[in-house]
């Protein structure tokens, strides 16, 4: 029980560092390896939920896919190291304040936090000794989740064609014959007919 | 298996957008000029939105959950979804053209045109927070794409990053708020929550329960990120940047279509978490709801208002008003009875039917050739004097705009009528006299166009595009606001029956 | 020491929420640089999951957990585009820069 | 009666001039060719709708005491409000009054409108369908609608064939009509929430509660009285006036104001009597304070058009005075005054009209010795004005002195200051015709005059033959206003008596000490 409550503060104290740490560091490389282990020690956390299989996703897709391409971005744009141009204004400090204030009031909310007593009781979680985690949420997510899943693979596809043409670039221009433009040519947009009245030119 | 088959059978039109998309993306690779395709699925475009639209209409009328209760289908979905679809049609009537002058077409746009109607249609449907936010992602991300498609445009690339940002943030408040719920009810479905929220007879046991408290707080949060998703005041940064940033076809699509559909879902949600009590007797933890929106609501309605005086440009003028407007149809809702949710579901009709007027005609009025600007009318000066050059058209946004002030005997008064009459009904006389009195601020810009249209000489001669698919929304909707003070009753009575259905009387 | 060695439920939901507030104080406050924002989203969907995976485990029940599977499904989706819209952004600009966005005046 | 029963008569009147609207908006323009042909139809038009209010006038029994040609038909059905239309003697003659000076307004613009003249004519007989619709509705939310209505026609009107500063006339006028309505608005949606009703006949008959009364007549009253206007809410009118059009003026005076005078008749002394009776020493007030003031502004203006705009307000004074003695010759008095205004101003206004073609200048200096030129027009401007500073004979005096009679049963006081009114007014008047008509021909330009026209010439005539008819032959209108004014009088009935003592408080007074 020791090892959990240490093993929990470790992970939580990591984890907020972390992303203290990611939204203030001055370089975009630092930032995207702070989210690294920002995601890495949130796994953790997760593990101490009993939660491994999503642990595992976390650390495949976060740390895998997606912090790989932020870093991917930061190499290709590289940005600079942003000096800021003005000074800090005092009231751009308010929002400091109303984020502590809202940070410290949350704190009490959700450290006394208990349950409405009619909360339904759709999907038990199973006993452990019986199934495992992975196996359960597999069972979940394939039957009665199933319309859901193929959402997100719409999702999916939908995030991967539009990443296609948001960042394609149109092929350059060659000089050769466009047949189906020349086909589709309008008779009006190419010819104007002036009546020209005598002796007075265009 | 057999409910398996109804549940599919009622999901028919997702399925068939589903498929379509995948089509749409496989038919892409076989053409061989972009151009030549676009040309051909913007004409098939049609008949796949006509079609979708039978889908919808031959569904069961009766309420059934379907998919273990993650979606629902009754009356209500199919008239959203049916006025979800008319407002992508009629958009993409007239939108068809005139993306082509403003050089965003492609395949993908279709795409994604019928990627976001599947998001929407999702989340009409849905009965669960879960399926809604699905859906919801679905349509934002299917937006994202569209609100940036214009690539080469700088402004662009800063409205869809503006328009990003807010829409992460907002996703990122309402999962939140969600995780809250979930730990306070146990469960995301809509039923559960409005059985739980909506008892009024738990709090008399012990005071109020600490995990209400958590399931107020967390739907505070949804709350929040729905009016991120209308534009309501404190949550309206975006509108005018992105409205701006984008072209107007995008824009008229933005400005209509998702927010019916959130306010769709609010209004659903506040009839289950309302049904049983007026709003202003519910219990404890949700009292704190319907002051708070109509606060944010009377703000919005005087911050559109005022704010869309100094705007120069069309489309943050379009902003503004629609925020002040979006403004009134919350504080419809806000009321939380039937009076008041009728008249919000009314004024967002008209206010539909109306806008889609208004952008048709906009879009339909060019730059000539040679003039320092190009393509679609972008200020609202340039509209000056357009009644000696194209009487019609003035006409007809004189018509619309005094309609938008709220002048009888046109649709828009009776929108207003509707809900000052239900802010009456409720007890609030003070608001309905606020409300009527931002409505006069408002009448001054828009009589300031009718000035503009009139009694100004023109300094561009604008031209006007004139296909047939122009004039079908014109007419349509320019018929909807000059002849709805005859005909007013079928709607008025569908409408009624639709919102005494969601209160179950 | 005892007591504060036994986890419960709040210990985990004060992490989340403390995670909430930094992603949103990263997004509000930042003045820099655009990537930084997609990151801070980052910090509230794991704010969100951890709060959702804690509930789930606290109420002996699955969907939260399934939530967060799609949360994390469409987390990535919307990174990628985000991403892709910075790189178009970045192409016409040269910058990723917050207070180079002034074309329009909002 | 009987061969029209059960056929919507009022309907058909109604909407008739904008089925025509309609129809001139289909007729294709070419310019130059077909401009005569819109003009004709419009005239044509209107000229129907005319012969149709004749035919209704035919058909009113004056005897009867209720409404007549009745229609009511299911409207809003969710909210029980009716498309219901009706007619007492009182809308009677606004009916009548509007019918006959719209083709006059077709003929008056005949030449004076240059340019656009297709959407003039379509404007004009869509605010006829609106006018007529405010006089002839059974139902608040109808009457609230078609008065509304009027305000984007006139709007236009003034604002694109108007004067040099016509935008902000326009946008004036539109704005102090607009904020009051707002507020009679809310009004109408309160009455609809407390009563479940908007029929005028029915919530005639609602007894309100006393404070409720008070809100409700203000908020209603803050919409007439800038309509009328009243004096404190009037500014508005001058500026529209000077800027309007020749014909958007003679609307205006002829026919607008009158809808916040029917507003009072017709809303606010049957529906909140105790308010009425408890604010009417303020408004007789108010209205004594605005003839006065009205005419000695009207003394010192240098604008005919203004001048007679300010001579407007001070007839318009009267009407409000006439209308809060609670007086049958009082009532009477008013809705003569406002019949008889509407001819008088709406002539006059033709006048300076056809002055302004002819001259193109509206400051009385720069006019003198027209008489030499163009003495048929001298001769009816000059019936005009005797017939607007209230001369026996013509229409004004009779409003005016069965005015001066009612307020004379209710505080001798008073008629001292509207006295004082009309001899100012025969000052400014006579002294306008006396500057323009008399007086040395200075300017070489004026040589060039010519007379009245043919179109003109009628046009005046018709406009003095109907005053004198109204001077000579009051019977004619008093007769049918019988009735519906002894049903607004039964309200007053049993304050009759409790009236009279507040407005003679201080005179019974000095009785008291004289008899000591």
């Amino acid at each position: 029980m020791v090892i959990f409550g240490m093993m929990f503060y470790l992970f939580a104290g990591l984890t907020l560092l972390s992303a203290f740490l990611t939204l203030i560091a001055r370089a975009p490389v630092h930032s995207a390896l702070w989210l690294i282990f920002m995601f890495l020690n949130g796994a953790g956390l997760f593990v101490l939920l009993g939660s491994e299989l999503l642990a595992m996703i976390f650390v495949i897709v976060y740390v895998g896919a997606v912090a790989v391409l932020f870093l991917f971005v930061v190499m290709m744009i590289k940005p600079q190291r942003e000096v800021l141009k003005k000074e800090i204004k005092w009231y751009k400090r308010i929002p400091v304040l109303i984020g502590i204030f809202f940070g410290s009031e949350m704190v009490f909310i959700l450290g006394g936090w208990s349950f409405v007593p009619v909360a339904s009781t759709l999907d038990q979680l199973p006993s452990r000794v019986q199934i495992s985690n992975t196996t359960a949420i597999g069972n979940i997510l394939y039957t009665h989740y199933a319309v859901l899943f193929e959402i997100a693979g719409f999702i999916l596809l939908g995030a991967m064609v539009g990443a296609i043409v948001l960042t394609k670039r149109a092929p350059k221009e060659r000089y050769r014959q466009k047949m189906s433009d020349q086909v589709l040519e309008k008779k009006k947009n190419r010819i104007k007919i002036c009546h020209v009245d005598i002796r007075k030119g265009v | 298996m057999g409910t398996i088959l109804r549940d599919l059978l009622c999901f028919i039109p997702e399925l068939t957008l589903g498929g379509l998309i995948l089509i749409f993306l496989g038919g892409a690779v076989f053409l061989k000029k972009e151009t030549q395709g676009s040309v051909l699925f913007g004409k098939v475009m049609f008949g796949v939105l006509g079609m979708v639209g039978i889908l919808v209409l031959l569904q069961n009328l009766e309420p059934l959950y379907i998919f273990n209760r993650l979606f629902i289908s009754d009356t209500y979905t199919i008239f959203v979804k049916v006025l979800v679809l008319s407002i992508t049609i009629c958009i993409y009537s007239f939108s068809f053209s005139s993306l082509k002058s403003e050089k965003v077409i492609g395949v993908e746009l279709y795409v994604f045109i019928l990627m976001a109607l599947l998001g929407m249609f999702m989340v009409i449907g849905s009965n669960d927070f879960l399926s809604f936010y699905l859906g919801m992602e679905l349509q934002n991300i299917a937006f994202y794409v569209l609100v940036s498609f214009k690539k080469d445009s700088l402004k662009n690339n800063e409205a869809a990053i503006k328009y990003f940002i807010l829409g992460v943030v907002a996703s990122g408040i309402f999962l939140f708020g969600a995780s809250l719920l979930y730990g306070a009810v146990g469960s995301l479905n809509f039923q559960d929550i409005g059985n739980v929220l909506g008892a009024s007879t738990l709090e008399s046991s012990s005071g109020i329960p600490y995990a209400l408290f958590g399931a107020g707080v967390g739907l505070l949060f949804i709350m929040v990120s729905f009016l991120f998703k209308v534009s309501i005041v404190p949550f309206h940064m975006w509108a005018p940047d992105v409205y701006e940033g984008s072209p107007l076809p995008i824009v008229a699509f933005l400005a209509f279509a998702p927010k019916v559909v959130i306010l769709s879902v609010i209004l659903r949600l506040w009839a289950l978490l309302f049904s049983e009590t007026t709003v202003f007797v519910a219990s404890s933890v949700l009292k704190v709801f319907p002051p708070m929106i109509m606060g944010a609501s009377l703000l919005s309605i005087i911050v559109g208002t005022f704010g869309a005086f100094g705007q120069s440009n069309i489309k943050r003028f379009l902003a503004y008003t629609g925020i002040s407007h979006m403004g009134f149809v919350v504080l419809g809702i806000s009321l939380g009875n039937y009076s008041g949710m009728h008249a919000a579901l009314v004024y967002l009709l008209s206010y539909i039917i109306m806008g889609i007027g208004f952008f048709a005609s906009l879009g339909a009025l060019r730059y000539p050739p040679g003039f320092s600007r190009i393509g679609i009318v972008k200020d609202l000066s340039d509209l000056k004097g357009l009644s000696k050059t194209h009487p019609g058209m003035s006409f007809s946004l004189a018509i619309l705009m005094i309609s938008f002030a709220g002048l009888p005997p046109l649709i828009g008064f009776f929108s207003k009528l509707y809900l000052l009459l239900s802010l009456i009904e409720t007890g609030f006389v003070g608001i309905a006299i606020l409300g009527g009195l931002s409505s006069v601020v408002a009448a001054v810009y828009y009589l300031r166009i009718v000035k503009d249209l009139y009694f100004e000489d023109a300094e561009v001669s604008l031209e006007v595009v004139t296909p047939l698919s122009f004039f079908i929304p014109l007419f349509l909707s320019l018929g909807g606001t000059v002849f709805f003070c005859i005909y007013a009753e079928p709607v008025l009575l569908y409408v009624s029956i639709l919102m005494k259905m969601l209160l179950g009387r | 020491m005892n007591q504060l060695l036994t986890i419960g439920l709040s210990h985990y939901l004060c992490v989340g929420g403390l995670l909430f507030i930094i992603g949103i104080m990263g997004i509000c406050l930042n003045r820099t640089n655009v990537i930084l924002m997609l990151m801070a989203v980052e910090v509230i969907l794991l704010a969100v999951s951890l709060n959702f995976i804690a509930f789930s485990a606290f109420l002996f029940d699955l969907m939260g957990q399934v939530f967060v599977f799609f949360v994390l499904t469409v987390g990535a989706a919307e990174t990628a585009i985000g991403l892709a819209i910075l790189v178009a952004f970045f192409r016409n600009q040269g910058t990723v820069s917050v207070q180079d966005m002034e074309k329009l005046k909002g | 009666m009987d061969i029209f029963d059960g056929f919507p008569l009022l309907s058909l009147l109604i909407f008739l001039p904008f089925f025509g609207a309609v129809f001139v908006f289909l007729i294709p323009q070419t310019p130059g060719k077909t401009e005569k042909n819109i003009k004709n139809t419009a005239l044509f038009i209107a000229g129907c709708t005319f012969m149709f209010s004749l035919l209704i006038w035919g058909q009113f029994d004056p005897s009867l005491g209720s409404y007549q040609f009745v229609e009511n038909k299911e409207w809003l059905p969710g909210l029980n409000i009716r498309y219901s239309l009706g007619i007492d003697g009182i809308s009677l003659f606004f009916v009548l009054l509007t019918t006959s000076l719209i083709p006059l307004c077709i003929l008056g613009s005949w030449e004076s409108i240059k340019h656009q003249q297709k959407e003039f004519l379509i404007f004009l007989l869509v605010l006829e369908t609106f006018i007529l619709g405010a006089f002839c509705v059974l139902d608040l939310l109808l009457f609230y609608i078609f008065f509304e209505g009027t305000l984007i026609p006139m709007f236009l009107i003034i604002g694109i064939w108007g004067g040099e500063r016509r935008i902000y006339a326009a946008f004036k006028f539109f704005f102090y009509t607009l904020t009051g309505s707002i507020f009679m608005f809310i009004a109408i949606l309160f009455l609809y929430f407390k009563t479940g009703t908007t029929s005028i006949p029915d919530l005639a008959l609602y007894p309100f509660e006393s404070s409720l009364q008070v809100w409700l007549w203000l908020a209603f009253f803050a919409s007439f009285a800038i309509k009328l206007p009243m004096f404190p809410f009037h500014t508005w009118l001058p500026e529209a006036h000077v800027e309007a059009p020749t014909v958007g003026s003679m609307i205006l005076a002829g026919i607008l104001l009158k809808m916040g005078g029917y507003g009072f008749l017709r809303i606010s002394l049957p529906f909140f009597p105790e308010a009425s009776y408890r604010f009417a020493p303020y408004v007789c007030g108010l209205s004594i304070i605005g003839i006065v003031y009205a005419s000695l502004v009207a003394l010192v203006q240098r604008d005919i058009k203004k001048l007679i705009a300010y001579s407007s307000i001070a007839h318009m004074g009267f009407v409000t005075l006439g209308i809060f003695t609670f007086q049958r010759e009082g009532l009477n008095g008013s809705i003569l005054q406002m019949l008889s205004h509407g001819v008088l101003s709406s002539g006059l206004f033709l006048c300076v009209g056809i002055l302004y073609e002819r001259v193109h200048s509206r400051d009385i200096e720069a006019y003198g010795g027209i008489v030499s030129f163009m003495p048929l027009f001298s001769v009816f401007f000059m019936s005009l004005i005797l017939g607007a500073i209230g001369l026996p004979g013509t229409a004004g005096f009779v409003g005016e002195f069965l005015v001066i009679l009612g307020t004379f049963q209710v505080s001798p006081l008073m008629v001292v200051g509207a006295g004082f009114g009309i001899i100012l007014s025969a000052v400014y008047m006579l002294g306008l015709y006396r500057k323009v008509v008399f007086g040395p021909v200075e300017k070489i330009r004026f040589q060039k005059l010519k007379d009245l026209s043919m179109r003109e010439g009628s046009l005046l005539f018709f406009f003095v033959g109907c005053m004198f008819w109204m001077g000579l032959y009051p019977n004619s209108f008093i007769g049918a206003l019988h009735q519906p004014i002894s049903k607004i009088l039964e309200y007053y009935g049993r304050q009759q008596d409790a009236l009279v003592p507040i407005f003679k408080m201080k005179n019974s007074i000095v009785f008291n000490e004289r008899e000591l």
